[in-house]
């Protein structure tokens, strides 16, 4: 049956008024977790606080359930969704880029909207360099252009690339994911209490 | 804050709980995939005929239980030597699959018959495909292993009640009464190189 | 939660559990009423574009790249994600408020000056936002959105991010710790 | 203070149950495939079928949303098929690129044999896999043989129902044979009445 507005169960004439709800709560969780602070988001790399780490990998873990256990009950096939294609290469050095970018400014693009709005300066000037960071790629689209295209994967999901079932994935995922937060945990504890 | 996280966590765990609970869905699983269940149908030979049937209902040691899976009083009317009557629609009740299990515990071979051979098609591929592996059908379902056994050693066959053959030349009768056989336009289907199906283009990507 | 000071609410979180947990099933209730997840980044990709083809809009309906997102009756600027965006400004503005988090400043380790943190944040975006485009979503587009649906390039870019984080975490610490 | 983290432990427990209830779940097939209990209904389910009669109207009217597919093998099927019909033998059915064909949305998929044998075993394959608006000729080319080409004429007293039947047989042999068909003067063979929509539940009921 679902997804509800693409099956038009719902009309597209809403999708904006999700759009908005949506964000809304997303809103409100990233920044009522601490998302907003950029030296809490750093500490995941720095051993102080990993509240990103917990927080992102639970949401994937309950997201990742949940939507199994959609398709098992037969709500919403895992098929009918979109799965974001797999373009080798570009993705690996998106990721590399990304993650200098995150240490450098400590945000990501989403925590940076909610630390600019509630008066972080730093977070407005990420989101500037947000901004043109993505100018600056599409300028330059003709040069990425053939990496950018490369080694197009398709839609492909990791249990395909295995070839074990979704929820064996899903449950090694689920284990890995409790036993790091248990060790993530008690680094913090041990960690030099840092202020801010 | 701590106590509010609690009390949200505990209840998402309970209602978690009665989802467990509730669905109920039955152990049923596939054993076999469905490229697996169709090599092992082309290449196997999963069907016993009638006369041999014949042979193993006259035979001694029973390694083989006969399953009728027509209506209970076509049963009634008559049905093989110790055939259990399990009509197929039952087949999932729960004593029924206990007793299919039981004799397939036991080492028994199970054939599978009804009235005729489409009737233990169904049932059949789906005992197969959940993990039943000593199982055949008895070729031609009842009709034809009844004829089979009154005619004796007599070398009669049935045609008519032999699945799967043709019993007209259809090109023949076509032809017979006036239409060529040039008639019929085949198409012959070009196998179309699947496209991987960009999924559902409305939903456009993520960031 | 380790609150320095018990009495000062701003500093005062969500347990992190909770908000991931809330979060997931934001997730997953954005799936089933949209059939896709959320994200960030394309919002700001959306705002460029606009600008772009206010600015120059020969330039824009010439280029492969803004040409892709321009329609002659539409704005760029009325995609699913703008709106989304809209609505995490005003849902991040108001758990700010809510809890007193609402406050003008830099926020930088000691070891730093507000200049320095200010330029870092900038170079950081910049890379940010270059990024996001080669890996088709940022943090909450491709990586959160992209594993929760099992899809390989989730996960690359969560590894991705997160690898190279730690990789270089060590040479940047002067700007953390 | 890890041990106290009350959260911590709730969420694993609750995950670890889901977690757990999904590798209990879930079948060790394929996500799409239909689970082996719906399976089983749809299998007893006898809109699985389409009779011989709604077949044959529709390939008269040219329907664009029928597809018929004869699953038996290449030289039976050379020799004779229903017009428009593709050939998937059944061998080959889950060879991938016959996947849009079987997926074709909006096409009703009819699968017919000589019998009704092959086509069941292949519906249920199929079915099995997620495939939807897929149907079987009852009967399969035998059944059609006996009904289209050689239809029995009812008797002087029969119906109104069984007298249109047999009317709309001769017509629809005449549409097949294309010629002068022996043992029908002209008289007998009215115009087709198959674009008289009311007739479709009448002749429907007769399979």
């Amino acid at each position: 049956m679902g997804p509800l507005i693409p099956q038009g169960i719902i009309d597209p004439a809403w999708n904006n008024v999700f759009a908005l709800l949506i964000g809304l709560a997303f809103g409100f969780i990233l920044e009522s977790s601490g998302f907003s602070s950029s030296r809490k988001l750093a500490g995941v790399f720095y051993g102080y606080d990993f509240v990103v780490l917990k927080v992102f990998m639970t949401a994937v873990m309950v997201c990742m359930i949940g939507l199994l256990y959609f398709d098992y009950m037969g709500w919403m096939k895992l098929s009918s969704i979109y799965i974001l294609p797999t373009f080798l290469y570009s993705v690996i050095i998106g990721g590399v880029i990304m993650g200098f970018g995150f240490i450098l400014g400590g945000y990501c693009p989403g925590t940076s909207f909610c630390g600019a709005v509630i008066g972080k300066i730093d977070a407005m000037f990420f989101t500037v360099g947000l901004y043109l960071g993505i100018l600056f790629f599409s300028v330059l689209y003709p040069v990425f252009e053939k990496i950018y295209h490369a080694a197009n994967l398709g839609p492909v999901q990791v249990h395909d690339l295995i070839g074990i079932p979704a929820a064996w994935f899903a449950f090694a995922f689920l284990v890995v994911g409790l036993i790091a937060f248990f060790v993530v945990s008690k680094i913090e504890a041990r960690a030099k209490k840092i202020e801010y | 804050m701590k106590n509010t996280a609690k009390i949200i966590l505990t209840l998402l765990f309970v209602l978690i709980v009665l989802v467990f609970l509730f669905p109920g869905r039955d152990q049923l699983r596939y054993s076999l995939s469905a490229e697996e269940i169709l090599q092992e149908i082309m290449e196997e030979d999963y069907e016993i005929s009638p006369r041999e049937a014949v042979e193993v209902v006259d035979s001694e040691n029973k390694t083989t239980v006969f399953i009728d899976l027509r209506d209970p009083v076509l049963y009634h009317k008559g049905h093989l030597d110790q055939a259990v009557n399990i009509p197929s629609g039952k087949l999932l009740d729960r004593h029924f699959m206990k007793m299919l299990r039981n004799f397939h515990d036991e080492g028994l071979t199970i054939v599978l018959y009804g009235q005729d051979h489409r009737e233990a098609v169904g049932p059949f591929l789906f005992l197969r495909q959940t993990g039943f592996h000593r199982l055949k059908v008895l070729k031609g379902g009842y009709d034809y292993f009844n004829r089979t056994a009154a005619s004796g050693n007599g070398v009669e066959e049935f045609p008519e009640l032999v699945p799967e053959e043709p019993r007209y030349d259809f090109a023949a009768l076509i032809e017979e009464m006036g239409g060529g056989p040039g008639e019929f336009q085949q198409v012959v289907a070009q196998p179309v190189i699947p496209v991987r199906r960009e999924k559902t283009t409305t939903i456009q990507g993520g960031c | 939660m380790k609150a320095p000071n018990r009495n000062d609410r701003s500093t005062r979180y969500l347990n992190p559990y909770l908000g991931g947990v809330l979060l997931g099933l934001l997730l997953l209730m954005t799936y089933f009423i949209t059939g896709r997840g959320l994200g960030a980044s394309g919002a700001v990709k959306s705002t460029v574009v606009a600008t772009v083809n206010e600015i120059t809009p020969e330039y824009a309906h010439r280029s492969n790249y803004y040409s892709q997102f321009i329609s002659d009756d539409e704005s760029p600027l009325n995609t699913w994600l703008v709106f989304e965006v809209l609505g995490v400004l005003a849902g991040a503005f108001l758990s700010g408020a809510l809890a007193g988090r609402l406050k003008l400043k830099v926020e930088h380790s000691p070891g730093i000056t507000a200049g320095t943190r200010l330029v870092a944040a900038t170079l950081g975006g910049f890379l940010f936002g270059l990024g996001s485009q080669f890996g088709r979503g940022c943090t909450s587009g491709a990586a959160l959105s992209g594993s929760a649906s099992l899809a390989l390039s989730g996960f690359l870019a969560m590894m991705g991010i997160f690898g190279t984080g730690y990789a270089i975490a060590w040479i940047f610490r002067k700007l953390w710790v | 203070m890890m041990m106290k983290d009350k959260a911590y432990w709730i969420l694993t427990a609750v995950l670890l149950m889901l977690g757990g209830g999904l590798l209990i779940f879930s079948p060790a097939g394929k996500p799409d495939e239909v689970p082996p209990a719906e399976l089983f209904r749809a299998m007893h389910d006898s809109s699985r079928f389409m009779c011989t009669d709604e077949v044959t109207r529709r390939i008269i009217e040219e329907d664009p949303s029928l597809l018929l597919i004869d699953v038996r093998n290449p030289e039976s099927y050379r020799s004779f098929s229903l017009p428009g019909a593709i050939n998937i033998p059944l061998t080959d059915l889950l060879l991938p690129e016959w996947g849009d064909y079987l997926r074709a949305p909006g096409m009703e998929k009819v699968l017919y044999s000589n019998d009704d044998i092959m086509a069941g075993q292949a519906w249920i394959l199929c079915t099995r896999l997620g495939i939807t608006d897929l149907y079987i000729m009852r009967g399969g080319l035998n059944l059609w043989a006996d009904h289209i080409l050689t239809p029995e004429a009812p008797p002087e007293t029969a119906s109104m129902e069984l007298t249109d039947r047999y009317r709309f047989r001769l017509g629809a042999r005449l549409y097949f044979t294309g010629g002068t068909g022996t043992g029908v003067s002209a008289t007998q063979a009215e115009p087709i009445p198959v674009v008289r929509r009311e007739k479709k539940t009448t002749i429907q009921g007769g399979c």
